[in-house]
């Protein structure tokens, strides 16, 4: 299986990369452009046919390692 | 000769540049904000090292759009000479002025150290002074200085010497473990085609004195100014043979 | 208009006597916002309200004192009417719930503090405590706080040039992270955080304003337990580009003269930054929130108040000089606000679009907090720490091994692996780099440079805080004595355990009198510092850690002396007296397991003695290269200077005299006051003349040259080779370990 | 509308955080994740209603800005 993960700051979180980023597109001309965010995506091949035990086995790793779940959040998708 | 330093935010060895060309060679710096928009009455340029915009999303991605440099551009077109010194080499990657970009460092970590590095090209306005082969003992300072660019791409600075320093050991040979960010070929330095550009990842202005340890970026320093002094005499010359 | 209840008050962190004071104060009870900021001011971290009867003992005074204790950084005058402004900082608690983080915005703070008094930041120190690295935690916890420190002082461009590393599992729940910064400004442009004038605009110049960190400040005041959990939203991300354009920016509104007073926004943020500048000022100052740049929607006057966003200055203006500030921070793109202004009445007034949400006066805030004098007594176990019978530890068998295991400890190993994360050249001032006993930055213009150093030996500390503080000092004297440096100032963190158990508090009274007695007989004034209390988790309190920073000042740049062996044929000199002392010592820790015994003697009349004497003969060329004797003793000493130069490496061959002493005393004993250095051998009789009149003993021990470490030791009867070890072997386990240790799986 | 964008390093190009990500999950003991990769994922909102216009707009952001065409590839979808 392969898994898809987004990892995000949480909201209200401050995202200095999201906020330089929103200033260089206004300042190239982007002007309607706003609330941009930076997070972080990731992808893996999971040796593992049940869907469950995928989930289960996609979580801990986002819980361990791949998020910090004190400033970021996580959400993945198995395919 | 007036070399002028251009100032980004985020920029941080700006006035490490600004030091070494004024104090320690005796010429004209000009610190050129980056929001001017000419260029105007300078000899050279300089694009110092630090996080401008803070290196977010990529480094030298956003600097790039800096209004200063579209006159950069300009300036370098017309055979100006322009040095990129770490994350100035990296926005002279990502404003198209040289081939390739760059990566993340092997290891992942910030590396500071002296490393050693050959001059490949002696025959630069960088490097005019240097020996072919010399080895120059020499500090980086970065996150981001894995050189990378296509087969093609690589190919091409290879045949046409564009390939001006790399990261070797101390007595001259280019090895694996020389290389301290994974960079391909070892590249540490590359220039443009016309060769008045060059962009490298150690600091030259880091050791340009013996008091901070050893002064091999001196000479580097010193050969771009020797280079602008011929360039000068030059033009003189071609003006003075005009009718 | 919320009840203030008995829960509120205690979810405030407030005694019942502290809110009655409180009541007593206003004539009222507090309205919620109120409350708020009286529980940030008045909390240990803003308060000191447990450290300050005692923190008075300190000498503060001096030729070269310029600023002492009570603003944003202490400086100190180094001549030609320039000054170095210097304080450290913790950011204990924050590093541990998040290290990345953590670190870096402790960082950001303790450089705010610098660049608030007009000074432009020179360089960071940063000493760190960790738990072994035998845990995956301690790794991460180490691997986070490393690249934390390293992602904001690298982007600002001020190179981290010092500090130091001690791994010991009483931090693994409550590692250290203290960071200190030196600045450097002209004597008479300092800045201080005075709201004068009245009717002055006050500015807020910086990042917006988020609910960031509500209540940092108290949980700084607070130990762990398994609430900090609940408090986990309260981690602030820091935005280093944003504060290299802060630091841009104010710096140069300073030198157009346009301000009067100017504070950092830090621990209880836009509360404590107007509180404190209008009571030094003895004005008051009028704020209006509606003004305020904010990052979030709807946020109260509470979170307004109390945010702990970072990268925020708040600045009082000379009356006119409105637009010229705005236009500045406009350059440099940082967002900007007057939202205020001085007033006479000694009132700090808050208003929200016209109405009036706190109205404190601004010395009672700031100053009149409660003060306790705690009690404070000797712990029963302290006996049993120091009472060693040195009759059930054999001497050592295997020196060669015993070597090896100290050099490979982490605590002593090389910290490459660390300061090569750190861009410790930026500036290009840096004349010794990071593996020497202190780093040495030249000052431009000028022929003179200053050195910098943290020390603190923890062990010795808990084994007796009296006598580890005053070690503390001495040993960071000493080390910027080794490198030419005269000390002139000193700037402390005091990390502790609860201030409310009387074993703590004894640790903390002891230990501020060591280090008051030891800057008084070295005359070395305290300018600044900071108090770190309730370092302890679930009941278990970390080692006493008084951290000493110190600056000393070169003539001289280009005479700056570095710590490695130099030449072929150098004779080795050891200065000062070795004794039987193995309590508290690193050997004892790695090869035996404990940590225990007295720590070694120090006298601070030889201490000074041996001061005078090496700075002397490092001014007058006469030596090559000095190294302190610390953590492992001679043998490690002496393998630091074989090891740790940047060109070829050295060997030595040397004969210690054992007389009557353990041979492990001798080789790994840490008897204080003493220094390795290596000299041409044309110079040996000036040097042991020069000790003689300085009354420092002195012994030539041995010959720099060869590829190898012998050491024998010698007594009456025989002269045996105990250490003979190549140096490509002491190398691979001394500089190699701390990497090892760190990646491993 | 809402732009999502996904920037990932090209296929063949070195990808050493993936790498050191990928040894680190396996030393967790998810001996069965394999071929990590990662890259960066944004958001932003766009005040746009013509979906044409919207795409050719975050198109121009990426090439111009968000993605090195050298060693980045990228895709987006509008919301
Ligand atoms: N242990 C100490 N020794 C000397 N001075 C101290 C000590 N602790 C705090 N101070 C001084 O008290 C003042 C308040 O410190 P602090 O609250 O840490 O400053 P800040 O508000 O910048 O965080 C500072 O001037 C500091 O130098
Ligand atoms: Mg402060």
């Amino acid at each position: 299986m392969k898994a898809k993960i987004h990892v995000m700051l949480k909201q209200g979180i401050l995202d200095p990369q999201g906020k330089a980023v929103e200033q260089a597109l206004i300042a190239l001309g982007f002007r309607n452009a706003a609330n941009v965010r930076i997070g972080k995506y990731m992808e893996l091949d999971l040796d593992e046919q049940d869907r469950a035990r995928a989930e289960a086995e996609v979580k801990s790793m986002c819980e361990q390692l791949l998020a910090n779940p004190i400033i970021e959040e996580y959400r993945f998708d198995l395919a | 000769m007036n070399l002028g330093v251009v100032v980004f935010p985020g920029s941080n060895c700006d006035r490490d540049c600004q030091y070494v060309f004024r104090d320690i060679l005796g010429q004209d710096v000009t610190m050129v904000w980056h929001k001017e928009r000419s260029v105007a009455g300078l000899d050279a340029i300089v694009l110092p090292g630090g996080f401008s915009y803070g290196d977010y999303l990529r480094t030298g991605a956003i600097a790039r759009f800096s209004p200063v440099m579209a006159a950069v551009k300009e300036f370098a077109e017309e055979g100006g000479i322009v040095l990129g010194i770490c994350n100035g080499f990296q926005i002279l990657l990502e404003a198209g002025l040289l081939p390739g970009a760059m990566l993340r460092n092997e290891s992942l970590h910030f590396v500071c150290r002296d490393v050693c590095i050959t001059v490949d090209n002696a025959a630069t306005p960088f490097t005019c002074l240097c020996e072919p082969g010399q080895v120059l003992t020499i500090p980086i300072a970065h996150a981001d200085g894995s050189y990378y660019a296509d087969p093609v791409t690589v190919a091409s600075l290879k045949a046409n010497a564009q390939i001006v320093f790399r990261y070797c050991m101390p007595d001259g040979r280019v090895t694996r473990e020389a290389n301290p960010n994974g960079s391909l070929e070892n590249i540490a330095g590359i220039c443009n085609a016309a060769g008045n550009v060059l962009g490298m990842m150690p600091h030259p202005e880091r050791c340009a004195e013996s008091l901070l340890g050893h002064q091999d970026g001196r000479v580097i320093l010193a050969s771009l100014v020797e280079s602008l002094v011929h360039q000068r005499l030059r033009k003189q010359e071609l003006l003075s043979q005009l009718p | 208009m919320p009840l203030i209840t008995d829960e509120l008050i205690a979810q405030h962190n407030l005694t019942r006597e502290e809110y009655q004071q409180i009541v007593t104060i206003l004539g009222r009870e507090p309205t919620l916002t109120e409350l708020g900021m009286f529980s940030v001011m008045w909390s240990e971290h803003c308060s000191y309200k447990s450290s300050r009867v005692h923190l008075k003992k300190l000498p503060t005074t001096g030729p070269r004192v310029v600023q002492g204790p009570g603003e944003n950084a202490g400086a100190v005058d180094i001549g030609g009417g320039l000054c170095l402004v210097f304080k450290m900082e913790s950011h204990n608690h924050p590093s541990f719930i998040e290290p990345y983080q953590g670190a870096a915005t402790g960082v950001g703070g303790i450089l705010r503090d610098i660049f608030t008094m007009g000074a432009r930041p020179i360089a960071l120190l940063d000493s760190l405590r960790f738990g072994e690295l035998h845990t995956a935690q301690n790794r991460r916890l180490m691997r986070g706080v490393v690249a934390g420190i390293a992602g904001y002082g690298n982007c600002m461009g001020v190179p981290t040039v010092g500090g130091e590393v001690v791994f010991n599992d009483i931090y693994s729940f409550n590692p250290l992270v203290n960071v200190m910064c030196l600045g450097l400004a002209e004597k008479d442009k300092l800045f201080r955080g005075t709201a004068a004038g009245i009717g002055n605009p006050v500015i807020y110049v910086g990042s917006k304003t988020g609910r960031d960190g509500i209540h940092g400040a108290t949980m700084a005041s607070d130990s762990f337990d398994d609430e900090a959990e609940r408090k986990r939203p309260t981690v602030q991300v820091g935005d280093p580009f944003q504060e290299k354009l802060l630091l841009e920016a104010c710096l140069e509104m300073m030198a157009a003269g346009l301000l009067t007073g100017i504070q950092d926004m830090g621990a209880a943020g836009l509360t404590s930054s107007s509180c404190e500048m209008a009571s030094r000022a003895g004005t008051g100052i009028e704020l209006e929130l509606s003004r305020v740049p904010r990052r979030e929607p709807h946020m109260t006057p509470y979170e307004v108040m109390l945010s702990e966003s970072q990268e925020r200055m708040l600045l009082v203006a000379k009356a006119g000089k409105e637009a010229e500030c705005l236009a500045i921070c406009r350059k440099w793109d940082v967002d900007v606000a007057v939202i205020g202004r001085v007033t006479d009445d000694g009132i700090l007034r808050v208003l929200d679009h016209g109405a009036v949400v706190a109205e404190i006066p601004a010395k009672a805030l700031a100053e009149e907090g409660p003060r306790y004098d705690r009690p404070f007594a000797p712990p029963a176990y302290q006996e049993l720490l120091t009472n060693l019978n040195y009759d059930i530890i054999p001497d050592v068998k295997d020196a060669n091994a015993a070597l090896l295991s100290l050099l490979e400890s982490p605590t002593i190993a090389s910290k490459r692996w660390v300061y090569e994360q750190y861009d410790h050249m930026v500036q290009t001032n840096t004349v010794v780099r990071p593996g020497s006993d202190a780093a040495v930055l030249r000052i431009k213009g000028t022929d003179k440079a200053v050195a910098a150093t943290i020390d603190c030996n923890s062990r010795y500390c808990l084994l007796n805080p009296y006598e580890g503080a005053r070690i503390a000092v001495a040993e960071a004297a000493r080390n910027l004595v080794c490198s030419g440096a005269e000390p002139i100032g000193l700037t402390d963190c005091l990390n502790f355990g609860n201030p409310e158990r009387p074993d703590i508090m004894w640790q903390f009274v002891m230990a501020v009198e060591g280090l008051a007695d030891a800057c008084e007989a070295l005359k070395i004034p305290v300018v600044s510092g900071n108090v770190s209390f309730y370092n302890e988790t679930k009941g278990l309190s970390i080692y006493p850690t008084p951290m000493v920073g110190m600056v000393g000042l070169l003539d001289r740049a280009d005479r700056a002396m570095t710590q490695w062996f130099k030449e072929e044929g150098d004779d080795i000199i050891l200065l000062g007296t070795t004794r039987e002392e193995l309590g508290g010592s690193e050997y004892l820790k790695i090869l035996h397991n404990r940590e225990q015994g007295v720590p070694p003697f120090l006298s601070l009349e030889a201490e000074r003695a041996l001061h005078d004497c090496v700075l002397n003969l490092i001014r007058e060329g006469q030596v090559q290269s000095a190294h302190d004797c610390s953590d492992g003793g001679v043998a490690v000493a002496l393998a630091e200077s074989c090891l740790s130069g940047p060109g070829r490496r050295l060997g030595a061959t040397v004969r210690l005299t054992r007389g009557r002493l353990r041979k492990d005393a001798v080789l790994f004993g840490e008897s204080q006051s003493r220094v390795l250095v290596s000299a041409k051998p044309a110079h040996r009789r000036a040097i042991l003349d020069a000790a003689e009149a300085h009354a420092v003993p002195a012994a030539v021990i041995g010959t720099v040259g060869g590829d190898r470490l012998v050491i024998s030791l010698a007594d009456e009867r025989s002269d045996d080779t105990v250490i003979n070890l190549s140096l490509s072997t002491l190398y691979d386990r001394w500089a190699c370990s701390l990497e090892r240790l760190v990646n491993q799986a």
